[in-house]
Order: C-alpha cells, then structure tokens, then sequence
C-alpha cells in the first residue's frame, strides 16, 4: 500500500499504562480510532509474497479494498477507510490531515519525499519504513522530542534533513525490481507498527534514531543515533534560513527524472 | 584513566549499506589501515574530486604540516583507493555526496564534527543510502 | 501453533544464490517442499490479535485448518500437512522426523523442552522464537556450524544447553497470561521465517547466537554470542560425560509441575 | 597501545530481562560502582546464599587478602545490595541459578570465565531469563 494512517482517540486512560503494566492484560491495551489507507493500486500476483494482507482471491481489486477486507476479516471493530487516489503534492495534504501520524510503506523515492513534506508541514510524525533484498531501515522523522522523558517542542529531523538529495537513479529501484524478501518486509512493517502504537501510547522515548536490518548481517540490526533536524532544511528548517523551496519541488524530476515505474504507479505529478 | 600512546598507523573498520557498496566491489565490509597524521593540505581546505581519481588523490610529503587524521581524510582514501567506478555518486564538492548518510560508531556525523571528526583507532565508520523500496 | 516445519526439496541450484544475488529477482528465489503445522488447539478470539493467520469468521475451527486455509488463500500452490495432534513425547519424534527443520513458535516451556530434545534426537535444527508483552527472543538451537564458511560437523547448543533449569514457574507465564503485542510477535515470527530460509538456502552464517528484542529498549535489539554445546547436557552432550538422562524426564513435572493451563493446552505428557 | 592507571572503584552496567528485572524493583538497567580489588573470600569458594541477605554479605576488611573484582562478587553484590525478594530465584549453589543466562558484553559469559570473569569499568552485565510465551 501507498500509506496508511492512524488516527487515535485516546478514550482509554493511557497515562496509567506504566503504572499498571505488570498488572494489566496487553490485549487489554486499546486504540479507538480511523485506519486509512491511500493507494490507487490493483493487487498484483507479485505482490502476494510480500504484502500479506492480500489474496489470490483478490487479485485486481483495488490494493485499499483488499487491504480493508482482510483487516474487517480479523477485526470487524477497526474502523477503516480505503482511499483509492494516488498520493500527489495536489491533494497530500488534504489527504493525510485527518490523522494522527503517517506510515510510509510506498516503494518509491518520489513519494517518500512528498509524504516527508506533507508530513513536517501538517506537524504529524512519519512512520517510514523501507526494505530492499536483504535488507530494511525503519526510521520516525519529524519525531516529537522528549528531553528527560518530558515532551519538548521540539521535532526531530525529516526524510530531507538526513538525504537533502536522492540517491543516483542508477542505485535507485523498487522491490518490484530488485527483489526484497518477503520475510524482510515483513519484520520492518511489524516494527513500522510497534513504532506507531509507541507514539500513539506516549510510550516512545522522543529521540530521534534510526534502525538497520540486514537478514544476513551479524549482528543483523544496528541502531543509530541521529542528529537534531537542519537548520537549512527547505522543508522543516527554521525561517530565514532555508535553502531551496520545497513549494517548487516537481517530485519525480527531483529523483531523476520520468522514470516509467513511478509514472505507472501513479506519480505523474 | 589510560594513556594513549602515539601509533603510526590506525585501523578502522569501514561499512557500506544501502546500494554504496555497489561501488566498492559489491563488498560491504573493509578493514582499513591508515596513517595517523596526514598532510594538512589535503582535506582541509577540500580539494575537489577529479575524474583522473588516485593520480590527483592524496600524497604523503615528508615536509608537509600534519594534522592528526580525520573523517575527511578517509573519505579521500576511499575514493582513491577503494572505489571502482563512478566517483561522482560517492563524493561531491569536496565532500560525501548529500544523499548519502556517514555514520561514526552508530552516530550521525553530524553529531561527531562531520569531515573534521578526528579517527581513533578501532572506529567504525559506516556509509549509507536510503532504501526506498517496500 | 505449536510447531511447524518445513521440508524442502532443493530443486533450485541456490548454491547459484551467491553468485547471481545482483542479477536475480528475490521473489524467483523458491523452495518446493511441505510445510506441516502441528496444533491440538482451535482458534479462539483472543488469538486472532497476534495470530494473523486465523480470522474471526474461523474461530473454533482447528488452528492448523485455519493456517492451512490462510496459507491456501495466499498461495495455492504450497503444501501444507495440517496435524491435529497435541505434540508429546510419545509423538515427537515420529511426527517431526519428515521434516528438515523445526519452527517453535509454542507458548510453553513444557514444549520448549521437549522441542529441543527432539531436535537434537533427530539432527535437525531448531528456530525458536518467544516472545512476552513488550519482549522477544529469537535463537538457532542445535545450530549446524559452520567455521570460516565451511560446514562443519559440530551443532550449537541446544536450548537445554543454555536453559538447563527452567525459570521459577512464579516467573513464567504464557501470553495468555502475560499479555503480548501482537506486533512483538509479528517481528519474532518474520525473523524466525528468515532463520528459516537462511538455513535452508544456505546463506546461515552457522554461527550461534541469540537475538532479543525489546520494543521499549534503546537500541531494541541485542546480539549475543552464545557459547559451544555444553558436553555436560543431558541431551546433547558428549556420551559419558552426560549428567542426567532425558528419557526420564517429566516435561510437565520439570517446569515445575501440572499448572492447569498447561495441561488445557494438551501437556498431558 | 593504552596503559590502565590503577582505579579503587569501576563502574558497570548491569541489565535484567525476561522477566528477572521482577526481583529487582522491576527496573531494568542500573549502574553499579564497585570496589576494583575485593577480598579473596567471598567469592572463591562461594558463600552460599543466606535468608539473612546483607547481614552475611560482603564485608571488605582492611587486611583479608584481595584480588581484582570478578563477575561472581557482583553476583553476591546484586544479591546483597538489590535484591528485593526470593533470593533463591537468582543465586543457587553459590553462582547464579542455572535458568539464567549471563552475558558480558554481549557474549555468554561461558566464552569468558564465568564468575572468574575480571570486570572492567564500563563493562556491560546482563542477566536473563528465558522467554515462553508466543
Ligand atoms: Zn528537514
Ligand atoms: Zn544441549
């Protein structure tokens, strides 16, 4: 799926989450709230080995229809909103700011980067999580910062502090095309969502890190601390400042250019 | 609590994720030696990366002022002895090219003085590119 | 589930794995073989939170026709060996014989024990997951090793080897009991299905160690170096130098006698 | 390449997981500053484990002959200094009760000694329990 969305209202008393937890029964730990999911995709074969939500049975349907049916069959409760558009800097905003935080799950440069902005400016964390071959990173941006365990003001850094520039288009595919093991996807999405539920419960620490997994690594994870966000950042750096203006930002030109996968995924912007 | 005594050479351990080591033989590991002081001249100010690559790269001039050596210096050693096409996707303007995330013992180099972080030996520095995929 | 494992027939030149990694698309790389799934239980509401295989239209259906079924809808064309039978001592070893490679994705020590002795008995690797509220740990018991690449003919230890005592049973305590984010699990069970494939592939470093996770923990996971089997163990230890036999144990007794849940899950041993 | 200055007192970091940090005020992480040379006595041959708790612990007298601090006189630390309940749960038989795994630095302690294990200031102690649930 493109991205999905969580949108909480926190009805139960969270805060006593520390103080009870030894007592309390975790599948007691509740979310109230609105699941939306953005994708203007049809469930392919290939998509199978990797994105386990979907079915053979369901092969052509809208990616978000799929998606929403094997949610409702394992929880008829969770409240789901399937979106099928494809995200674009015309209508991101509008899109995403209904919720509470934002999941990157997209396979393509172009998008991380829009959902990064639309992200900083709507003031919402950005789960992201990205998996190729053997390997996956799995990083908050625009993280809310604790500071001795209080809330600060403060964010943490955005997709654009840490890669001003994408990488060559040369270095550059999707899992479509250079593979990913499924099973890889499959460990980053489950972090992606310990992530969001940490946020979501004021369980997560506030500072800013990045995760490295690599299936054949030793040790396979490494985790990495990461600097404040950038003053110069065009996106969320401080006024005055900026370098570079991301309103001027043609997205899929910024990552090299036309490339045919991402013009059919639906990112002729 | 312990005395560092002066070495002539230092090792540190070099990593590249994230498509990088593409560049480097498809080899993600490298254990690499240098020398613990290095001609001022050469990272700082920056010379800028060139096409002819090892020929332009770094000397070692007997006479010339030393500085202890740094994060800069090893990027330069990099480019001129390790990397096997296409310097152009590693360094840029004098220093890594922006897309690209340096890490120093699990921390940003930007919170560790970037290209002026001073080596120790036993370091461990890491080079990535963002995966995008999923 | 209790258990499950896989059997493949390496019909694919993976020793081709190596050399064509750049080249080859990842979702090409494919194992024939039967995976068998080995439960007594049916599936109950509670599960479904971290079970992500069953559906809420299938509780009260045995849980491995529900897998086998989930399994079916993703992809028709794995064989799945469904084994309604609570796993013993009596039934172990004949049960688990067929396969190349144990799963143990139990929620009981009585199991882990027995698991483990199997796996040694028949020469088999075990991947072993656990996890518990916010917790998780993964481990290659019996692990074949390997020494600067090259295959050796020494295992790893066992999981009797490193656990010869089981914790207090005031200390332990299933999910069920505990309560477990179902996203622990989720992370636990991908990076057991890539011991799995790793070992099965050939691309295991062959190296034993042991991988826990904590969702609040920074860093989240930990990498241990774990010692050589232990020539003292009673199970995989070196013949004469054994202390204490297996074939008398009690596994039930051994963890500390007949706790009511444990024998509703069939540890009537 | 680095001399170690003598220090009376090193500190390390001791972790519970798996459910033993439920002994331990149920806190996770805690620093520990010990004394750097401790008294033949205490831990070779072990003390066994008293219900009286600190009352029979390590006492550090002026002239008993000393050695440099091991892992198992943390052990009897821990025992005898955070230990809030069930002292049989941690300690058995003078060591640690077989059902915990001991890791120093990220290694099974079995690869480094055991309670002969000499700590280091800055060491990394962690005990576990083993997980069951799924
Ligand atoms: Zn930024
Ligand atoms: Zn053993």
């Amino acid at each position: 799926m493109a991205s999905s969305s969580v949108e909480p209202s926190p009805s139960l008393p969270l805060e006593d989450y520390r103080r009870y937890g030894r007592q309390m029964i975790l599948d007691g730990f509740g979310l109230e709230g609105t699941l939306g999911v953005i994708d203007h995709d049809t469930v392919q074969i290939s998509n199978l080995q990797r994105q386990v939500l979907h079915t053979e049975d369901r092969v052509g349907m809208a990616k978000v229809l799929s998606a929403a049916e094997a949610i409702r069959q394992m929880n008829s409760r969770i409240t789901v909103n399937p979106i099928t558009a494809a995200l674009t800097s015309a209508n991101a905003v509008e899109l995403l700011a209904p919720y509470d935080l934002i999941l990157d799950c997209t396979d393509n440069l172009p998008t991380r980067y829009l959902l990064s902005d639309t992200a900083v400016e709507l003031g919402k964390p950005l789960v992201s999580g990205a998996a190729q071959q053997f390997d996956g990173q799995l990083c908050v941006y625009n993280l809310p910062l604790k500071s001795d365990g209080q809330d600060s003001q403060e964010r943490g850094p955005c997709f654009r502090c840490l890669f001003p520039k994408p990488p060559a288009p040369e270095m550059a595919g999707s899992c479509e095309e250079l593979g990913v093991l499924g099973a890889v996807t499959g460990v980053i999405g489950n972090l992606q969502a310990l992530e969001a539920i940490k946020l979501l419960a004021g369980l997560h620490d506030g500072k800013p890190s990045l995760l490295m997994f690599s299936a054949l690594g030793a040790p396979p994870f490494r985790s990495v601390k990461l600097r404040s966000r950038r003053p110069a950042c065009p996106a969320c750096g401080v006024e005055g400042e900026k370098v570079g203006r991301i309103e001027e930002t043609d997205y899929v030109a910024f990552c090299g250019g036309e490339r045919p996968d991402w013009v059919a995924r639906g990112l002729g912007v | 609590t312990s005395l560092d005594i002066v070495m002539s050479t230092i090792t540190v351990k070099v990593e590249f994720g994230g498509g990088l080591e593409l560049l480097f033989s498809n080899q993600r590991s490298h254990r690499v030696a240098l020398p613990a002081r290095v001609p001022v001249s050469y990272s700082n100010p920056f010379s800028p990366p060139s096409a002819a690559g090892a020929e332009q790269g770094i000397q070692n001039s007997e006479d010339a002022p030393k500085k202890p050596v740094d994060l800069s210096y090893l990027i330069f050693w990099l480019r001129d002895n390790l990397l096997k096409e296409r310097a152009e996707l590693f360094i840029e303007n004098g220093t890594v090219r922006p897309g690209i995330l340096v890490l120093v013992n699990d921390a940003d180099w930007e919170l560790e003085g970037e290209g002026e972080y001073q080596l120790k030996d036993g370091d461990e520095i890491v080079f990535i590119s963002t995966l995008h995929g999923g």
